[in-house]
């Protein structure tokens, strides 16, 4: 029971894809203009990531060495394409703000990573627990981020206007040199908090 | 001209990394070292180059007709994976020290998002040819190549002052780029 | 120390220079640029400089002090001359929090993230300025009139730096060059700095003054001013032969905007620049490629600060490859 | 236009405060203490016992291998102790401690003052005297001299004799007066080194804060087409050989050669002087001039001095030890050694002896490099100290070496210089002994 | 079960199979996919015409109109809107490329006489913070119910009436622009509609 | 079904096919040798990168270790045996036992007993201080205080204490990798063997003067009196050039050349206190 927690866990903190092993970072300063943004990417990887997790776990012994890698590709790629039909149809707004980093979710380093390095050797209940606990660990960087990114920069959280339409805000913050900013002094954070404990 | 402004534009007013965010992973991982980082614009190069070339073709004589536009992203990956590994089988046997200083990354140029973006963003270019489409990754991988380059010579920079603790590592390295990104914002508007 | 016998390792001699003097050198001669600014700006420049001074300083010791735990180097005098070149890339008038912010950026992201004086890659002040001028573009490119109201604080009347001016007027076309010069200030008040601009900008005369007080006494080299001109002058000369009618003189181009400013004081920052001369060259003649590049092309009229930035960032590369010439190589 | 090397070097305050001062004869200490590593290379062996009494020049400790020197005693008394000893390195190495009784010479020693100018002794006979009388390099480095001014050991033939009275250290003196009153001696000491050498052409290079040395010497050489003297614009480091001949000939010896591999071979005046002594007068090396000097120096001299004798004997014969000593320098102030107290004695490297006051001593707040490139500015060697400096500390020592730290001949200059006070040759040693440790294991 | 050897039948047979199945799968979920989609797409058309006309019964996407504009490969539509078979306001689907990042799209609903009852903006790539301004309700009110015939589409700094969103004064002029170009497809095709 | 499925299916699969058979092919034409049981081994190792294995890192360690016919020579102290025979019991290859051990400092120069005679002015760095003076106090073997060996050590085992400004060795981190004993200039640190209880007796000295110079530099000094030698029933203490050095293999670890030191430079740890004598010791707890 122990190791599922732990399992489920370490994706949130220890091993968060984002601040600690620093991977998909091109959705996660890609799409964060706002927290809404981020939260959707993340539920749309989390997804992609339990499902590939799944599949690859259950066919990792069928699958030679030499074909792993396009085999887990086509699995993700598979469940990416989905959920791209699934947003172009049911959510077609969030469809446009995410735009190329959708067909992007496929490349997301975490996704592969995950079915590379745990998937591909552990079971399919275990697999899914990582996914989880992955998938929430990105969701929940991304979620910051884009809160960050927003406030500062539109003055705004889930596009709720805190400080009145015309107000100043830091729009360098929505800019991409913001992202790479609000990244590093987040993960600065990060590292402070993590590092006490 | 066109390939004028399509060379300037992905190199440095649209930079792949600096400013549409594709293939960071890599530029943040493999950019410690000033060797590495120019293997690395070495592979990526090639591998943009290629990969942009065949799916394009793959796009135009074998999607469209087919109607069948919606399988771009598995099709295109599939493609990308193989060649990236047969890429990396070759390395492996033709020069293992380069293969050594690349390490893990040349199996990541798979998941480099840069590969697949900018198969995908090519497709999108105005009167697209196959030549446009492979100017395109050509520069736009030579932008990726100019990135890295800066940024890991900084980084070598910055391995000899005393950055404080809660900024080493990770913090530091976005920070350097939050700031490439920055002075690279004076481009804009320039195509 | 007690009055024993002290050892250490030689040389036992050492100039008189330090750290601390040549940051006040500089400081004293950006002086009179600073004096044209008060007369042609009034109060709002003072007020602009003083809080960009002292809001680099205090930044400089709260955060070495509660944030690094360090002993604080605010004594140096590089945390006042980062305001006080912060302050001479800023509009007058502009309000106060935004400076303040600027400061945070200068000292805290561009600065002291790196560890402090020496350690930066960026220019301080022109991160702050940049950062700005893309967060802010409304309230960076509002510059008051020249001496109107200078004794007020109140809002002012806003005018345009000839460069803003001239790439509007282009932008609209069916204009010539000429017809826009007319409209512009003479060359004579451009030298005095009697224009529109960042409040330590506007003067040429002040500038090169100051210039060449720091190169007399060898703060600075020759080679990042002289390479820099020397390339804008190049540039603006082809580009003005082959298309009088939509490029503008050298003259011009050189007396307006942050040229001479970049030129003597902040091309020439010791961190940020390489440390070869050949390096240095190179440096300068990229700064002038690029702030043409952008005057030209770009969306933003004026390109020095950005060029300074983008060729800071080649600095590393830069001292990788050049390197002085080793003895009996 | 005075020549001069063009890369790097400046200007210090040159500071000569005993320029005026005759080089004097002091009486002998009480007791001398004789350390056997007074030269570069493997220390002589001891042939003398406790107890046993020696004269003025007898040999007391025998060169042992291809690269090492004799020494004799500089005094007549009775060996009391062999033991260890601090020496100017701070390190307890072995010395011979002599009780001073009188000064009574070996038997074949020409103690007349006269000048002796011809040279009738064969190039054999000459190196042998110069071997027998332990001359080392009196410039620095202290180098054995006869195994420098052996030819046959070298490939290339021998074009350019250069002397060096450059003296570029602020402070000293010693080289300046040595010119001033004993020019004739030098000009047959030269002759013999080139004859030696089997060549004809000589060039002396002074720098031109010495004029009084350039008109004597020109004087003297007006009679020898062969010998030359040429003056040299001001600039430290112009003193180390390599700038030397840089200055004077143009060419540059490539890092890891020697000047021999440009037919150039340097010896300092002093050294000069020792030859001629040698040869024409059998007198072994056991004395040399010496600077004592400083700021709160009563009487900043020049001495001659038995080697052995301890620096407090000198600072006495000099006016005594001012109070507010911070330091004490075996050398100039830009390449000497800070010692640990005034009992140190006398070496063959021993130029100078220098106090400084303690406000001078103490090194200024040590800050963060600010990358001004006044340390790449100033480096004759076309090094970047400041680099050199970070690298040995953050111990990345394989790249410090491919930056050729190993080149680096510790002149100071960028210690100097360095606004931030920054302690780059410290570092830089630091870096060049690591490499070398690295080579040896 | 253990792993199975990369013999060359092996790597064939099953990345064979994997592909298979993805591509299966695929097809399935697209076939599911394929009305949603076009709906969602048309939807957003039709939300966007419903905002910018007044109350209409008829489905606009039924009537639409593509007109050809000089110099341009794109075309504008025009979507017809009746109120009980008759005209209650055309929506125009218009476009400028004079925008800071290019493209601006917008739907602009006239009314029969010529007015603006509303406009929502499609499709952008401002700068965020500046020309995306343009969506704020603050710049788009001053166009609602002016009549283009007098209200002059160019921005206050060129001569005309709009009020330009501060720093942004590229947008506001391709905004201006596109509008006028659906004024003036207005003009020329609001005949062919009035029954 | 409609003819997109059909295509689907069909592109998708004979892409794959193309792959896997292009994949294929290469595979086998650049076929390249690598054992992976290096990465393997590479994991079991801690990583540090601390050299205590005398080779550059981890990694080399574990190729060396996979390649190797004989491994006996290679031996990662971090790891300590029980990982060392998990790893040969992987390779299939044997390796002999070690005893675990742990630096000591030899030298007991507390600023109270060895007081400086001249300033050091200059970078705070033992080795640099060393290249311009032996040491600011009269001995020349001393810790020189600068911490190089603190800096050095991978397990920030090692700190200065303010107090003695000796270096202090905690054992509970110590992983015996012999990093500082290579770094200290002075040659100070030893390692010495690890029992549970960290139990240990050394002389904390080096000075090799005579025993007045010795004893005029510093109080706790080495005089090389000899009485320890003597009275030491293993013979377990070696005097040379004035100086005793106790043999830990033969030490029992008895505790009466402690109680004859007239210095108390012989250093006991671990032991329950005795009926209070020479407190000395309890200034380095290591
Ligand atoms: C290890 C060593 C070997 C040397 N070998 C030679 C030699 O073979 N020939 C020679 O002419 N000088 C030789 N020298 C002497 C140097 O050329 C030079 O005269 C001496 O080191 C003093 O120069 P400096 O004070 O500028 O260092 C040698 C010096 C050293 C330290
Ligand atoms: C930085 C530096 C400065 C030196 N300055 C002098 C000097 O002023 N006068 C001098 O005779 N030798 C000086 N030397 C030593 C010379 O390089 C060289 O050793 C000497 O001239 C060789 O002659 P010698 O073998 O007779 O000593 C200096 C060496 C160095 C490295
Ligand atoms: C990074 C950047 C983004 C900009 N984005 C826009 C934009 O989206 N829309 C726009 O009209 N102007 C934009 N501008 C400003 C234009 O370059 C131009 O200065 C401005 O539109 C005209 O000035 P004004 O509106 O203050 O009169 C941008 C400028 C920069 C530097
Ligand atoms: C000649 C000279 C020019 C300088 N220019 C700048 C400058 O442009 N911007 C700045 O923030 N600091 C400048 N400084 C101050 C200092 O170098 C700067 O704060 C450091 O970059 C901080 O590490 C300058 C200093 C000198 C000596
Ligand atoms: S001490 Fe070395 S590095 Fe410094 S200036 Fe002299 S030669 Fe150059
Ligand atoms: S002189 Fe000092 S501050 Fe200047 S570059 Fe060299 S080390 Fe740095
Ligand atoms: S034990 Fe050695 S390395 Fe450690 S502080 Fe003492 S002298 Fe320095
Ligand atoms: S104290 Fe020394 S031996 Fe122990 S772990 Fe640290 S460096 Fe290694
Ligand atoms: S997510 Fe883009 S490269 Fe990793």
């Amino acid at each position: 029971m122990n190791n599922i927690k732990q399992i489920f866990f370490k994706g949130i903190i220890k091993e968060n894809p984002v601040f600690v092993m620093l991977l998909g970072m091109c959705p996660t300063l890609g799409v964060t203009t706002t927290a809404y943004n981020g939260l959707g990417m993340g539920i749309a990887t989390m997804f992609v990531l339990i499902m590939s997790n799944i599949v690859v776990s259950l066919i990792k012994n069928l699958i030679p060495n030499k074909v792993r890698i396009p085999a887990f590709i086509v699995v993700i790629a598979s469940f990416v394409t989905i959920v791209e039909m699934i947003l172009e149809a049911f959510i077609p707004f969030l469809y446009d703000q995410l735009g190329i980093f959708i067909p992007l979710i496929v490349v997301n380093c975490v996704i592969l990573g995950r079915a590379e390095a745990f998937a591909s050797k552990n079971n399919v209940y275990h697999s899914i627990i990582d996914g989880l606990g992955m998938g929430l660990g990105f969701t929940l960087a991304l979620t910051v981020l884009g809160a960050t990114r927003e406030i500062l920069g539109s003055g705004s959280i889930f596009n709720l206007v805190l400080f009145g339409e015309n107000a100043n805000t830091i729009l360098l913050f929505i800019l991409p040199p913001g992202a790479f900013i609000a990244l590093a002094y987040l993960s600065a954070i990060y590292n402070k908090l993590t590092l006490k404990n | 001209m066109q390939y004028l402004i399509i060379i300037i534009s992905a190199i440095f007013v649209n930079n792949i990394v600096l400013s549409q965010f594709l293939g960071i992973c890599p530029f943040l991982g493999v950019s410690k070292k000033l060797p590495t980082a120019l293997g690395m614009t070495g592979a990526v190069t090639f591998v943009m180059t290629l990969a942009t070339m065949v799916t394009y073709l793959m796009h135009s004589y074998l999607l469209v007709p087919l109607g069948l536009e919606y399988l771009r992203t598995i099709t295109f990956i599939l493609v990308i994976a193989t060649l990236v590994q047969m890429v990396e089988i070759v390395l492996k046997k033709v020069s293992p020290q380069m293969y050594q200083a690349l390490g893990v990354f040349l199996p990541l140029i798979t998941t480099n998002c840069a590969v697949l973006g900018v198969a995908i963003l090519a497709l999108g270019m105005e009167d697209a040819t196959l030549i446009k489409a492979m100017v395109f990754a050509f520069s736009n991988a030579l932008g990726f190549g100019l990135a890295i380059i800066i940024f890991s010579s900084i980084r070598e920079q910055l391995e000899l002052v005393n950055i404080p603790k809660g900024m080493q590592g990770v913090p530091i390295a976005l920070l350097v780029a939050g700031l490439l990104s920055l002075a690279f914002m004076g481009f804009v508007g320039m195509v | 120390m007690d009055s024993k016998i002290i050892i250490s390792g030689s040389p036992h001699v050492h100039t008189n220079e330090s750290v601390k003097k040549m940051m006040y050198k500089v400081i004293y001669a950006l002086i009179p640029a600073l004096l044209i600014s008060f007369y042609v700006f009034g109060l709002s420049a003072l007020i602009l400089t003083v809080i960009a001074i002292a809001s680099c300083m205090i930044f400089e010791y709260l955060i070495q002090k509660y944030l690094m735990k360090i002993p604080t180097t605010i004594n140096d005098g590089s945390a006042a001359l980062t305001g006080l070149l912060l302050a001479f890339n800023l509009p007058a008038g502009l309000p106060v929090w935004m400076i303040i912010t600027g400061s945070l950026v200068a000292i805290g992201i561009a600065k002291l993230s790196f560890g402090g004086l020496g350690s930066n890659i960026f220019n301080p002040a022109l991160v702050g300025r940049v950062f700005l001028l893309i967060s802010f573009p409304v309230q960076m490119t509002n510059w008051p009139k020249v001496f109107e109201n200078r004794l007020s604080i109140a809002d002012a009347v806003s005018g345009a730096t000839p460069l803003g001016y001239m790439k509007e007027a282009l932008r609209d076309g069916n204009i010539t060059i000429d017809e826009i010069m007319n409209k512009l200030p003479s060359y004579y008040d451009m030298l005095l700095g009697f224009i529109g601009g960042s409040i330590g900008e506007i003067s040429v005369i002040a500038l090169v003054l100051g210039g060449i007080y720091l190169l007399w006494k060898k703060v600075i080299t020759w080679h990042i001013p002289v390479s820099m001109i020397l390339s804008i002058v190049i540039f603006s000369t082809i580009m003005w032969s082959i298309d009088p009618l939509h490029y503008a003189n050298p003259g011009f181009h050189l007396m307006t905007g942050g040229i001479m400013l970049g030129a003597f004081f902040m091309a020439t920052d010791l961190v940020t620049s390489p440390m070869d001369n050949k390096g240095k060259l190179i440096f300068g003649a990229g700064i002038g490629l690029i702030t043409m590049l952008i005057r030209y092309w770009g969306a933003y009229p004026e390109g020095v600060s950005f060029a300074i930035l983008i060729m800071n960032a080649f600095v590393p590369l830069i001292d990788k490859l050049l390197k002085p010439k080793r003895f009996g190589a | 236009m005075l020549k001069t090397f063009p890369k790097g070097g400046l200007h210090i305050p040159d500071n000569k405060l005993s320029e005026e001062s005759p080089i004097k004869t002091i009486p002998l200490p009480k007791i001398v203490q004789i350390p056997i590593a007074q030269h570069i290379g493997t220390p002589p062996e001891i042939i003398v016992k406790r107890r046993v009494r020696v004269r003025t020049g007898q040999l007391i400790a025998k060169a042992t291998s291809m690269i090492s020197a004799n020494i004799h005693s500089p005094v007549t008394g009775m060996v009391m102790k062999i033991d260890n000893f601090t020496d100017a390195s701070g390190y307890k190495k072995p010395a011979i401690v002599v009780k001073v009784e009188e000064d009574e010479w070996v038997d074949g020693v020409d103690t007349d003052k006269s000048l002796n100018e011809n040279i009738d002794y064969s190039k054999e006979e000459i190196l042998s005297k110069i071997k027998d009388a332990g001359i080392v390099g009196l410039g620095g480095a202290t180098f054995p001299s006869h195994v420098k001014l052996n030819v046959d050991n070298y490939s290339t033939k021998p074009e350019l004799l250069i002397i060096n009275g450059v003296e570029c250290e602020p402070f000293l003196t010693a080289d300046h007066r040595l010119m001033l009153e004993k020019p004739k001696e030098l000009i047959v000491g030269i002759k013999i080194i080139l004859k030696v050498l089997g060549i004809k052409k000589a060039v002396i290079g002074i720098e031109n804060n010495k004029p009084d040395a350039i008109d004597i010497l020109e004087k003297e050489v007006k009679t020898d087409p062969g010998i030359e003297v040429s003056a040299l614009k001001v600039k430290y480091p112009q003193g180390a050989e390599k700038q030397l001949i840089k200055a004077i000939t143009g060419k540059e010896v490539p890092f890891g050669k020697f000047p021999i591999d440009l037919g150039i071979i340097v010896y300092n005046v002093g050294t000069v002087f020792a030859i001629y002594e040698a040869v024409q007068k059998n007198i072994p090396l056991i004395k040399r001039v010496v600077t004592v000097t400083g700021k709160s120096i009563p009487d900043p001299s020049n001495f001659w001095v038995r080697l052995g004798t301890p620096v407090q004997h000198l600072l006495d014969m000099a006016g005594g030890i001012p109070e507010d000593t911070g330091k004490i320098i075996n050398g100039g102030p830009m390449m000497g050694k800070a010692v640990k107290d005034f009992s140190i004695p006398v070496t063959k490297g021993t130029s100078g002896i220098l106090l400084m006051p303690q406000r001078d001593s103490i090194r200024g707040e040590v800050q963060a490099c600010i990358r001004c490139s006044k340390c790449i500015d100033v480096c004759p060697m076309g090094l970047e100290p400041y680099l050199l400096m970070n690298l040995t500390e953050k111990v990345l020592i394989d790249r410090a070496k491919k930056e050729d730290i190993m080149m680096c001949i510790e002149c100071g200059s960028c210690s100097y210089i360095c606004p931030s006070n920054r302690p780059l040759l410290d570092y830089i040693r630091l870096g060049k002994a690591a490499v070398k440790n690295e080579l040896n294991s | 079960m253990k792993k199975l050897e990369s013999t060359f039948f092996n790597m064939i047979i099953s990345l064979t199979l994997v592909t298979l199945i993805a591509g299966v799968s695929l097809a399935y979920m697209n076939e599911l996919t394929k009305g949603p989609k076009a709906e969602a797409r048309k939807q957003k058309q039709i939300k966007a015409i419903q905002t910018v006309l007044p109350e209409i019964t008829n489905d606009p996407f039924a009537e639409k109109q593509a007109i050809a504009v000089e110099g341009e490969k794109d075309s504008l539509f025009v979507f017809p809107g009746l109120k009980n078979d008759k005209l209650a306001g055309i929506a125009i689907s218009t476009f400028s490329k004079k925008g800071y990042n290019g493209l601006i799209k917008l739907m602009v609903g006239f009314t029969g006489k010529g007015n603006i009852h509303n406009i929502v903006v499609l499709e952008q790539k401002e700068t965020p913070g500046l020309g995306t301004k343009m969506t704020s309700g603050s710049f788009l009110k001053q166009f609602i119910d002016k009549n283009p015939e007098n209200f002059d589409l160019k921005v206050k700094k060129d001569g005309g009436m709009v009020d330009a969103i501060t720093g942004a004064t590229i947008s506001s002029r391709a905004f201006g622009d596109a509008v006028q170009t659906a004024y003036n497809t207005f003009v020329n095709e609001k005949k062919n509609f009035e029954k | 079904m409609s003819d997109s499925v059909l295509y689907t299916v069909g592109s998708l699969s004979g892409l794959g096919f193309l792959s896997s058979f292009l994949l294929y092919l290469i595979a086998n034409k650049f076929k390249v040798f690598e054992n992976p049981k290096i990465d393997i081994v590479e994991e079991m190792l801690p990583g540090a990168n601390c050299g205590g294995c005398g080779l550059p890192g981890c990694r080399s360690l574990a190729q060396l270790l996979v390649e190797s016919e004989d491994i006996s020579e290679f031996y990662c102290p971090v790891c300590g045996n029980d990982k060392m025979k998990e790893i040969a019991v992987l390779l299939d290859k044997s390796i002999p036992e070690r005893k675990p051990q742990i630096a000591v400092l030899l030298c007991n120069g507390t600023c109270d007993a060895r007081k400086p005679v001249t300033t050091y002015d200059g970078p705070k760095s033992c080795r640099i201080s060393d290249l311009s003076i032996a040491s600011d106090t009269d001995c020349d073997y001393g810790c020189d205080g600068f911490g190089d060996c603190v800096a050095v050590c991978a397990f920030d085992a090692i700190h200065i204490d303010p107090e003695t400004n000796l270096p202090v060795v905690d054992p509970d981190k110590c992983t015996g990798c012999n990093a500082c004993v290579l770094e200290c200039p002075k040659d100070l640190l030893e390692l010495r063997p690890k029992n549970k209880r960290n139990l240990k007796i050394y002389v904390a000295c080096k000075n090799e003067d005579k025993g007045g110079i010795a004893l005029k530099a510093c109080d706790n000094a080495c005089i090389g009196c000899s009485k320890c030698a003597k009275i030491c029933p293993k013979d377990a203490i070696l005097m040379q050039n004035f100086l005793a050095y106790i043999e830990a293999d033969k030490c029992t670890l008895c505790r009466k050349c402690v109680d004859v030191c007239p210095t108390g430079s012989i250093i006991e740890t671990g032991f329950p206190p005795k009926k209070v004598k020479k407190q000395e010791s309890a200034v380095v707890q290591n």
